[in-house]
């Protein structure tokens, strides 16, 4: 078993316990985090597969943009909440 | 292997889909669920030991071995989309919280 | 106890259809995909006999020597028309959802920009905008291409529109830069049908693979995608970094 | 005689939606200029394949128009220019949604790339959760939109094991490599499942519907006649011509969408029976109405299928067009609250009756001799269980919609509804009910074609057989 075997299982194995704490804690900013982290993961597993384009998009739009817009909206309703 | 754990990502969606009535939670079920198609649609075109499909000076001819290019560019396609959803969810989120004042999409009743 | 029983059951689905796979002789192992079986091996020779060689062969069907730039730019543009489309109409949508009509202003954050942070974020914005604009130039040679290009571009206006409070007022003309490059995007396309004989044809000469000036109409096409991504998504943070102004 | 590329029915709605939102003042005007700008153009396109970006297939995308795309077509774009200008004061600000979501039905019908259709699958639905968001009842709406992502990402899950067994994206192509491999249908059975299931949240098929009632119970005059008409129309045609080429379901999966199929002729009659609101009648009548149309797909009559779907995209215009203008006058959609609502507006009345007795089966309308043929035909096979299931939700629908009728026209004491309906939609539905009412009286037209409407098969024959 080669060095990228062992490491494609590590990632594959650390993405399913990521994913399921994400769907699972009760915080929503520890969630999107944990999401985030779960997409920043599936980048590594395309640079393995030998995908680089898919990795630079996941990268910038996967992780990037969608946790900038959840954390955005989370902010906009954190604040709602406190002025309510 | 990497395959599996996209398939698995996958169900992982589709579980927590059924099971969270957050609806924060539920467009982040729906990105799991497609970070998971993705990976396994990267992965029905790996050939171990084949190059990145990008011709440069140094794997400079395409009779070398490459993986499969068509489904990375489908990816690329899915991933985009992906943020369209998102997007749109996250909008709809907000728009429910203004009118109703929770994100639980049980609560939701009309006053 | 009960997220234990959940994870097993999700872990018997996920293996029934991992069996179901296995079982299936016509389904590839993982890693040992026949892509010369495939259609992709016409996208990886170019349709043509001989082998391409990079800095050496002109002319071909395809000039691009990123394989997977050429299928989502050349062969299968339609699908890319229609994941522009997609991101259009989800900006679009997002603006017509949270736009209240009311006047608007910036979401007040808990901290005063300073000094150094409005410094500091005018020169990552020129860092950032030139890695975007390189990376939408270099689409057809390079990893990358309009898509990561353009978020790229609209991250570093987003780093302005945190910095500068009144930065908010001066970014109205994206929405015709979105317009506009929309509309010439599907006007380079039609000339296809015009001045070739297909919908998306491509009606330039493709150069030598890996020049810089090569691949025939791609890399303008990757540029007006940059464009209207960049300008697309910038509208999209914009939208949801707005907040009603206090009556 | 002239000839115009099929692609400019795609391209023409989505460079004027790239334009639209420079001036919003013009949008509309643009919006109304695409819709009958598409339905000139589609008398002008000839039939067979047309590549797109000058690559055959498989290696290119293509657009494949048939009798049974055009017929689609025609239809559709007809049916969504009404809806567009009866709409047309109502909701300038959904102008640029709608050229969209023009541009992706178009594009729907007349794609033959199985990732191409996801992409359109991708564009119109989009676009239906932005119409449905006229409703502002966003949670629905959600709902929507979270069925619906989970459809479409269902649909590419199979699409791709499809593609990593035969290395193919293009539906007749695919279609030939499943021949040549010679597969044996259990290898298929997986993707072919998930891909029905996919499309089948879109087309409304039980059980994957539980979004259509909330947004149906809030529709107005946009969404409503949109998701519950053009729409329909379009996805269960979709879905139609995967069954019939591609599908080709075979076995136990079969006899798995049969039953799903039967369960949804039958729920949705008994559901459409039980309840008050007018427009949940509607919406499970039209439920019941689509699986109909799925099962004669399955058994190879899509001739009759054909019809079925396009008459009930007709009618189901004219009905939900009438009811929700009612409400949005009245704000009241129970059958109570709409009592006598045609005492007033006889013009209307009838139109409505004529039209809802069609959908029911009644004689002397066009959905009575699609009812009688299928059914001779279903009985010739030899599926008397389907005759019998069919028969008793005709008997189901026939009372349920007289019941409604019965209510709609009398009021026993008090004050007459008040309901104003312009000429325009007099006169629009007024055509429609004659037309019905023509095809019922004299059906030769419709008996007296008997050529199969969809061509992929013949056209395998000539790509791979030269």
């Amino acid at each position: 078993m080669s060095l990228v075997d062992i490491i494609m299982i590590a990632v594959g194995a650390l993405l399913i316990i990521l994913a399921f704490l994400a769907l699972n804690t009760k915080s929503l900013i520890k969630s999107v985090i944990l999401l985030s982290s779960v997409s920043m993961l599936s980048v590594v597993g395309y640079v393995l597969m030998k995908a680089p384009d898919v990795a630079l998009t996941e990268a910038v739009i996967g992780s990037g943009l969608v946790t900038a817009l959840f954390v955005f909206t989370l902010l906009s309703l954190t604040k709602k909440e406190e002025s309510k | 292997m990497i395959q599996y754990a996209a398939i698995v990502l996958i169900v992982l969606g589709i579980y927590g889909l059924l099971t969270n009535r957050n609806v924060l939670k539920m467009i982040i079920s729906i990105n799991v669920m497609e970070v998971g198609l993705n990976l396994f649609i990267i992965s029905v075109g790996y050939v171990t030991d084949g190059f990145a499909p990008i011709l440069s000076s140094v794997h400079n001819s395409s009779a070398l071995i490459y993986v499969d290019p068509l489904p990375q560019a489908l990816v690329l396609t899915a991933i985009v989309i992906g943020v369209g959803t998102t997007a749109l969810g996250l909008a709809l989120a907000k728009n429910m919280y203004n009118k109703y004042h929770t994100l639980n999409l049980d609560e939701m009743r009309d006053e | 106890m009960k997220n234990f029983l959940a994870l097993v059951l999700v872990l018997l689905l996920s293996a029934g259809i991992i069996i179901t796979l296995q079982n299936n002789d016509l389904f590839p192992v993982f890693g040992e995909a026949q892509v010369v079986n495939r259609v992709s091996d016409h996208y990886i020779t170019k349709g043509s006999t001989q082998p391409i060689i990079w800095g050496e062969t002109t002319d071909a069907e395809d000039g691009a020597a990123n394989i997977v730039t050429s299928i989502v730019v050349n062969y299968r543009s339609f699908d890319t028309l229609g994941e522009v489309t997609v991101l259009f109409v989800s900006a679009m949508g997002v603006a017509l959802l949270l736009s209240s009509g009311r006047t608007s202003k910036r979401l007040a954050l808990n901290f005063k920009p300073n000094f150094m942070l409005r410094v500091g974020s005018r020169a990552l914005f020129g860092i950032i905008l030139m890695t975007g604009v390189y990376i939408i130039l270099h689409g057809h040679l390079t990893p990358g291409g309009g898509f990561p290009g353009g978020v790229m571009i609209a991250s570093s206006v987003l780093l302005l529109y945190l910095a500068d409070d009144e930065f908010r007022s001066k970014i109205k003309g994206f929405k015709v830069l979105e317009g506009v490059a929309g509309s010439l995007y599907v006007i380079v396309v039609l000339l296809g049908l015009i001045l070739a004989t297909y919908f998306l044809q491509n009606f330039l000469p493709t150069g030598t693979v890996g020049d810089l000036f090569s691949a025939g109409i791609l890399p303008i096409v990757y540029i007006l995608i940059g464009l209207k991504v960049g300008s697309e998504i910038s509208g999209l943070i914009d939208n949801f970094l707005t907040e009603e102004e206090a009556a | 005689m002239m000839t115009l590329s099929p692609v400019l029915l795609i391209a023409a709605p989505l460079l004027l939606a790239f334009l639209s939102i420079l001036s919003k003042k013009v949008a509309p005007i643009l919006l109304v200029v695409a819709s009958l700008f598409n339905i000139a153009v589609l008398f002008f396109i000839p039939a067979g394949i047309v590549n797109i970006g000058g690559f055959d297939q498989p290696v290119g995308i293509n657009l494949f128009v048939d009798n049974f795309s055009f017929y689609g077509l025609l239809a559709v774009n007809v049916l969504f220019a009404i809806v567009v200008i009866l709409n047309l004061k109502n909701y300038p600000k959904y102008s640029t949604v709608l050229l969209v979501s023009l541009a992706a039905l178009n594009g729907l019908l007349l794609t033959g790339d199985l990732f191409n259709l996801f992409v359109f699958l991708e564009i119109a639905s989009i676009s239906a959760y932005l119409i449905t968001s006229s409703n502002k009842k966003p949670s629905s709406t959600f709902k929507y939109l979270v069925l619906g992502s989970l459809g479409s990402s269902l649909y590419l899950f199979g699409l791709i094991i499809l593609y990593a067994m035969f290395g193919t994206l293009n539906l007749m192509d695919m279609i030939h490599q499943i021949d040549v491999a010679n597969a044996p249908y259990t290898s298929l059975i997986l993707p072919f499942f998930l891909m029905f299931a996919g499309i089948g949240v879109e087309a409304k098929l039980l059980p994957f519907n539980s979004w259509a009632k909330p947004i149906f119970e809030h529709s107005n005059t946009l969404s409503g006649p949109m998701i519950g008409s053009v729409y329909a129309a379009t996805m269960s045609l979709v879905m139609a011509r995967l069954i019939t080429n591609l599908f080709a379901f075979e076995g136990t999966l079969l006899t798995v969408v049969t039953v799903l199929l039967v369960a949804g002729v039958v729920l949705g009659e008994v559901m459409a029976f039980s309840t008050k609101n007018i427009r949940e009648i509607l919406l499970y009548s039209s439920i019941s109405q689509v699986s109909i149309a799925m099962l004669l797909f399955l058994n190879q009559i899509g001739w009759w299928g054909f019809f079925l779907v396009l008459v009930n995209a007709f009618s189901k215009l004219v009905l939900f067009f009438i009811i929700n203008h009612a409400v949005k006058d009245s704000n009241d959609d129970s059958l109570h609250g709409l009592k006598g609502l045609f005492r007033k507006n006889i013009v209307v009345g009838v139109i409505f009756t004529i039209v809802s007795l069609s959908v029911a089966g009644l004689p002397l309308f066009v959905g009575f001799i699609i009812k009688l043929n299928y059914m001779t035909i279903l009985a010739v096979q030899g599926q008397i269980w389907l005759v019998a299931i069919i028969l008793l939700a005709t008997v189901v629908e026939g009372i349920y919609f007289i019941r409604l009728l019965v209510k709609l026209w009398y009021k026993e004491e008090g004050e007459d509804l008040s309901v104003h309906f312009p000429l325009v939609y007099k006169l629009i539905f007024g055509a429609i009910a004659l037309a019905i009412l023509a095809f019922g009286l004299y059906s030769t037209p419709l008996t007296s074609v008997n050529t199969t409407l969809d061509s992929v098969g013949d056209q395998i024959e000539v790509i791979y057989n030269e």
